[in-house]
């Protein structure tokens, strides 16, 4: 039963491991990048000195002991006792060694964390709330501020500063294929650095426990081409687009008359509220309630019809809409590329 | 011991569960009557004013849950900016034993939902009835009269609010603030 | 003064044949009969066994949130366990195994074994010990009774503010998380002056600092680290408390509080805490190994001046909790280098253990096969404890199972598995019997296998980007294969843990019985009977090595006690030279009337800070009841 | 039955680090005294991170704080001369001066009475306000423990309990009161006249 248990484990390990490697070693950012390369030496020489440690116990265990030192055991002892001190001394003086290696190691590649920027960095305000993430693209004209939520696009290759800042309780922003985490602390201002390398989309979730609903507060980071960015920026500086049927502009009365309004803003109509993500260009985005479902039409309408049981807790209430309200918000919601 | 400890057992059942139960769908029945407008027989005055009850209103009374997330409500549709978190401005102070139109959270909803003359506005439809019961529960306990062990003593913002569990209110003898240090 | 004529009358040891002295000591010491008596009890002994015995039944209660937790998470988007209880069970699970099981399952030992290993009859300020039994005991039911009834604390174990303040925290959960840690710091508190007190006057006469068994040196220090460390959790969670119930602006940044500073004094007592569970079990690994080598312990002074190190080291750490929070570059690397530098003193025990093993004749017997799987453990959990300690490194596993997989290597492998082979170890002398080898070595490979299976993929889990504290996770994240592995080795875990209730169970009725020395141990608790009479040494033990029941030629005895009242000999701090004669308190109801009594106020102030003011009066009546001295002189405290 | 060290010519009470019950208040005085650094410590770091301080609220009031730490470091000679008085088991002599110090005690309680109304901020007003309470609460729970002990002990003096080891408590008790003494210093000065610079 043991050897079974023991098989199913490195399979398991196996599966894991070898198909790919994990998101934080499969770096898509230069951060990433550097953290892996120091995890990576540190794993070699955990490993070297948990080998060595075991090899050493191993051997004080089972090592041949001799009949012989039976007699005259006091001289063969103390000879024994002087070897052993020799070997101690010389392991504790290896492991200091070690580990001055080890802290210069990750003072360096910390160093390199906090330089990660440039002068044409891109900055972005993200602000995490219970349990979503709010963001705006800084920028000295007012006009050209992208406001968006649970979905960042940012250019390969460019310095994104994040400027990291919380509504209510302590989050944490993490994406493990861009860099390390950083919390979200209320009354604080953090600010993260990364560069993305390579163009995916990636996910990462909030890693600060932060209420109910920490499970689902995931957040998708779009590293794309500086012109598809750049087109994607335009797109979102647009206000939303009129909507195109009948059911969709009922949609829209029954958004402004309903619950909706309260919380949501949507540029170019009278919906101004900050309390709940920006949709203005919701259907341009990947997920739903904080990539908890996919964008479609079938989870926005399960989203909107009971939001308590997609998420519960969630600050999203139920509206109590009629059918045919409920289809025709959908309809006008999902219009809004 | 054991007294003691069934002691906390039973003040525990009757005030914890009820308190610590985070429903958080809310009570649908409790919006029994959201659908149809009711013209709330209240009316400003010196006859006390009439209660409404409503059976499943209960819930919402004395559960910390709901009664905190009708202080973030509170924040978020901006009550403040005509009751100034409870101290009163151009709409009438909530924090006082004055009720124009009842105390009684079903009357309290009733105001939110329905609105009243000169100034409240009616938020039928667009604040859920849950919502409305759960700010009513909230206005309630800015007056003190919700259970205190249920009643969040501040926000963590800018308070406005004097905290609303002063014993006695005014000031306070040492021992409150000091005493809980004791088992240093 | 007139006393000085009273003396020469009264009875003394060195006058009486062993078997008078026996039975009159027998009679000094015994514990009064039926339930004011057995709540009277002073006797370290029974009071070590109910610490024992409660901290383990908490172990099987938080063992059971860990189960119920492994069940929610065996599948993606299981429906097991909802975010709301799962959060009460996650947060009992760990309040449960750091405040109710690790410290005082060590704390049991301490007061057990002590003053056992160093030669005096009854703990140093008895009374206080059966009150700190109380306090940790109604402290813990009571966190319990409010998690049975929807009020469990769900804010985690560390109640990060502003999640655990008034806002964000409704009801009274996080309150009696907070009054929980008043009532287990005092207990704490209270067993290390004791203990700090034993170790410094009680010790047998001939003692000298470098003959203290190496348990009881690993004890004084731990003892200090809780002098050090616990007020910090204090003053913490009074401020957490003062910030819910009176609106104090501690840790609200909109009226100058900030919610850094929870973290700053949470973690100066968090980190140590690591350190107070662990100590006493390197102080278990140090004195079972040279029982089972078969010589005495390589390198005592370097072990000693690991000790200390360790425990000096333990304070400059606790940042490294917070490198994701936003803390200035310098400060965080001063905290790796520190982080790293107590992996020194670890190193050095590690080596002379293994040393040990190499220059000795080792006996598998379980306890020894525990210790091994300790050091084979643990030296993991210490490895990835280094990588934590690099910033960077932390950055990308902070909060992630990687940290779960690392803390348990380093608590389950570092404490509960020295832990396991002290039970082994000690079960003879506290029992008269001996546990089953049979079962024990089921039970070590059930939780060799079970431990690292269940816990070694963790490391990739967090790696793989999976956080910790979510109820659960979506089928995409691909977590689901390696989860639902872990989650069925860690039934195996708990199997191995069945299997140890058991062994106690069965050998306490059935099991070999035990002499007073099965081992062949070298230290003093193993000069006296099994189970140890009430009055521990019928005869003072004179030491004159570190290993006294090894050196040849047999102990020297003191004498000269009085026999009809409790006394205990008081020797001098360092050179443990026989200085004083003081009694030692007789049992007494008014602990027990005390800690009912603060109990009430503690948890009445959870509801109104009136309570407090209340509650002060019958306190101070109790603590006057307590130490109101009794008609003879010898009753005094 | 062999007897190698004769243990009946010793006393049955000794004063200072030769009893157990010093090391006793020794360690409860130092986990205190940590105690009270981490408060002291909070209002260093609530300062640091403050812009302006004390934050919305005058300096506190001078005078019962002043007066307070007035008496308190004159009781340090009395006190001191009763820990003597002690080790030479001199009763009465010794009940004369846990007489004084309970009266010493009892006056510094009321004075701390008016001291917090003097602080001229509420506890819940800010994080400022917080703090001070907390510092002020947390010393005063240590002045009350000890003069309540002190009475005790006083009335102990004047039962027929007032024998040998009675006299140890009160040298041990002394200790005590100087720590109280002590720890009030660095806080009178936070409290006080921090604010002021």
């Amino acid at each position: 039963m043991r050897i079974k248990l023991l098989a199913v484990g490195f399979l398991a390990l196996a599966t894991a491991g070898c198909e790919r490697l994990p998101k934080s070693l499969d770096s898509a950012g230069r951060g990433a990048e550097m953290i892996a390369d120091l995890f990576w030496f540190f794993t070699a020489v955990s490993a070297i000195i948990w080998i060595g440690v075991v090899a050493a116990l191993i051997a004080a265990l089972f090592r041949r002991r001799d009949r012989t030192s039976e007699r005259n055991a006091e001289e063969t002892d103390r000879a024994a006792h002087d070897r052993a001190a020799r070997v101690v001394v010389t392991a504790v003086g290896a492991t200091v060694v070690t580990l001055l290696a080890l802290t210069a190691a990750s003072y360096f590649t910390d160093r390199g964390l906090v330089n990660l920027t440039g002068d044409n960095a891109l900055t972005i305000d993200v602000s995490a709330r219970q349990w979503w993430w709010a963001a705006e693209y800084a920028s000295s004209d007012p006009s050209q501020r992208v406001t968006t939520a649970n979905e960042l696009h940012i250019p390969v290759g460019t310095p994104v500063n994040l400027k990291l800042s919380s509504a209510d309780v302590i989050h944490s922003f993490w994406v493990p294929e861009l860099t390390g985490k950083q919390d979200l602390v209320p009354g604080r201002q953090n600010v993260l650095r990364l560069i993305a390398t390579r163009p995916g989309v990636y996910r990462g979730q909030c890693a600060e426990f932060c209420g109910l609903q920490h499970a689902h507060m995931a957040i998708i980071v779009v590293a794309e081409a500086p012109k598809d960015f750049e087109a994607w920026r335009q797109r979102q500086l647009a206000p939303a687009v009129e909507p195109a049927t009948d059911e969709a502009r009922r949609g829209r009365e029954v958004f402004l008359q309903k619950p909706c309004v309260m919380c949501h803003k949507i540029s170019g109509t009278p919906a101004g509220s900050r309390a709940g993500p920006d949709l203005t260009h919701v259907a341009s985005r990947r997920g739903l309630a904080a990539n908890t479902l996919p964008f479609t039409r079938g989870s926005l309408a399960a989203w909107i019809a009971d939001p308590q049981s997609v998420k519960p807790g969630s600050k999203m209430p139920l509206t109590q809409l009629t059918a045919d309200e409920l289809n025709a918000v959908v309809a006008y919601l999902e219009g809004l590329q | 011991m054991k007294p003691l400890l069934i002691a906390v057992c039973c003040c525990l059942v009757v005030s914890g569960c009820k308190r610590e139960a985070r429903d958080v769908r809310g009570a649908p029945a409790a919006s029994s009557n959201a659908g149809l407008i009711v013209m709330s027989t209240n009316s400003p005055g010196a006859d006390s004013p009439v209660k409404t009850v409503n059976a499943s209103a209960e819930q919402y009374n004395g559960n910390a849950y709901h009664i905190s997330e009708g202080q973030r409500l509170f924040r978020w549709f901006n009550c403040s900016g005509c009751h100034a978190n409870g101290g009163g401005g151009m709409g009438p102070a909530l924090m006082d034993d004055k009720w124009i139109y009842g105390s009684s959270i079903e009357n309290v909803a009733a105001t939110i939902r329905e609105g009243r003359p000169n100034g409240m506005p009616s938020f039928r439809g667009k604040v859920p009835e849950q919502q409305i019961w759960e700010i009513a529960a909230y206005v309630r306990a800015l007056s003190g009269n919700q259970p205190q062990s249920a009643t969040p003593v501040r926000s963590d913002h800018l308070n406005a609010i004097p905290h609303m569990q002063k014993p006695e209110g005014g000031e306070e003898p040492p021992s409150t603030s000091s005493k809980p240090a004791e088992p240093q | 003064m007139t006393t000085e004529v009273v003396k020469e009358v009264h009875l003394r040891d060195s006058s009486l044949p062993d078997n008078e002295l026996h039975a009159v000591l027998a009679r000094t010491w015994a514990t009064p009969r039926g339930l004011i008596g057995w709540l009277s009890v002073v006797d370290h002994k029974v009071v070590g066994i109910r610490y024992f015995i409660t901290a383990m039944v908490f172990l099987a209660a938080a063992g059971l949130l860990a189960v119920a937790m492994r069940l929610q998470l065996a599948r993606p988007e299981n429906g097991v366990l909802g975010p709301d209880l799962y959060d009460q069970v996650f947060t009992m699970h760990g309040t449960t195994m750091m405040f109710l099981f690790g410290v005082p399952v060590m704390e049991a030992f301490m007061v057990y074994l002590v003053p056992l290993m160093v030669g005096t009859r009854n703990i140093a300020f008895p009374r206080l010990n059966s009150f700190s039994y109380y306090m940790y005991l109604v402290g813990g039911v009571m966190l319990w009774i409010a998690f049975a009834f929807n009020t469990g604390a769900d804010a985690g174990w560390f109640s990060y503010v502003p999640l655990a303040g008034p806002e964000y925290a409704p009801g009274k959960r996080v309150d009696f998380w907070a009054q929980m840690v008043t009532f287990t710091e005092i207990a704490a508190l209270s067993v290390a002056i004791e203990i700090i007190a034993t170790i410094f006057k009680q010790r047998a006469p001939g003692m000298r600092l470098d003959r203290i068994p190496l348990f009881v040196w690993a004890a004084l220090v731990t003892s200090f680290v809780i002098v050090f460390g616990m007020p910090s959790v204090m003053v913490s969670s009074t401020m957490l408390i003062l910030d819910r119930l009176v609106s104090t602006q501690f840790f609200n940044p909109a009226e100058g509080g900030d919610a850094l500073l929870w973290q700053h004094l949470f973690w100066f007592f968090g980190h140590p805490e690591v350190y107070i569970i662990f100590l006493p079990a390197t102080g278990f690994i140090s004195a079972i190994i040279p029982t089972f080598a078969r010589r005495p312990m390589f390198g005592y002074l370097p072990l000693v001046l690991a000790l200390i190190a360790t425990g000096f080291l333990s304070f400059g750490l606790w940042v490294h909790h917070m490198f994701a929070a936003g803390i200035p570059a310098l400060g965080s690397s001063f905290f790796t280098a520190s982080s790293m530098m107590i992996a020194i003193p670890t190193g050095v025990q590690i080596f002379c253990w293994i040393a040990t093993l190499w220059l000795g004749r080792p006996v598998f017997a379980t306890p020894l096969l525990f210790t091994i799987a300790f050091i084979v453990t643990f030296v993991i959990g210490g490895l990835t404890g280094v990588m934590v300690a690099s910033v960077p490194i932390d950055l990308q596993v902070h909060d992630t199972y990687f940290v779960v997989a690392h803390f348990h290597y380093v608590l389950v492998g570092g404490a509960v598995f020295p832990l396991i082979a002290a039970i082994y170890y000690w079960f003879p002398k506290a029992t008269g019997r001996m546990m089953s080898e049979r079962l024990g070595r089921w039970n070590f490979w059930l939780a060799f296998i079970g431990f690292n299976a269940a816990f070694f993929p963790m490391h990739i889990l967090g790696l793989n980007g999976m956080p910790r504290r979510i109820y659960t996770y979506p089928l995409e994240s691909g977590w689901g294969s390696m989860n639902f592995f872990v989650s069925a080795s860690a039934v195996v875990l708990a199997a191995s843990f069945v299997i140890l209730a058991w062994n106690i169970i069965y050998s306490i009725r059935k099991g070999e019985p035990a002499g007073p020395n099965p081992w062949n141990a070298g230290t003093l608790e193993w000069t006296t009977t099994s189970p140890p009479q009430d009055y521990n040494f019928a005869r003072i033990p004179v030491v004159g090595a570190s290993d006294p029941l090894w050196t040849a030629g047999g102990l020297a005895e003191a004498h000269g006690l009085k026999v009809e009242s409790r006394e205990l000999v008081v020797t001098t701090t360092a050179e443990a030279q026989p200085d004083l004669r003081e009694s030692s308190p007789v049992p007494s109801i008014w602990p027990f009337l005390a800690a009912v009594t603060a109990s009430a106020t503690l948890i009445g102030s959870i509801f109104t800070p009136w309570a407090v003011v209340w509650g002060a009066v019958p306190v101070g009546v109790t603590l006057i009841g307590w130490f109101w001295p009794k008609s003879v002189p010898e009753d005094e405290e | 039955m062999k007897g190698d060290l004769d243990l009946s010519k010793l006393q049955t009470h000794g004063f200072g680090p030769r009893t157990t019950m010093f090391w006793g208040t020794l360690a409860f005085i130092t986990l205190e005294g940590t105690a009270f650094a981490l408060a002291i410590g909070t209002y260093l770091y609530l300062m640091s991170i403050n812009p302006q301080w004390p934050l919305g609220a005058p300096p506190p009031g001078l005078l019962p704080g002043s007066i307070i730490t007035f008496v308190m470091l004159a009781s340090v000679v009395p006190n001191h001369f009763l820990k003597n008085w002690a080790r030479e088991e001199n009763l009465p002599l010794v009940r004369a001066g846990l007489v004084l110090m309970s009266m010493l005690g009892i006056f510094i309680l009321v004075i701390r009475g008016f001291e917090f109304p003097q602080l001229k901020v509420s506890w819940d007003t800010n994080a400022y306000g917080s703090i001070l309470w907390f510092l002020l609460g947390l010393h005063t729970v240590h002045l009350l423990t000890d003069v309540a002990d002190t009475i005790v002990l006083t009335a102990l003096m004047f039962t027929r309990h007032a024998t040998g080891k009675r006299f140890s408590d009160t040298e041990d008790n002394g200790v005590y009161w100087d720590f109280v003494v002590l720890s009030w210093m660095p806080i009178y000065v936070l409290l006080y006249w921090v604010p002021r610079w």
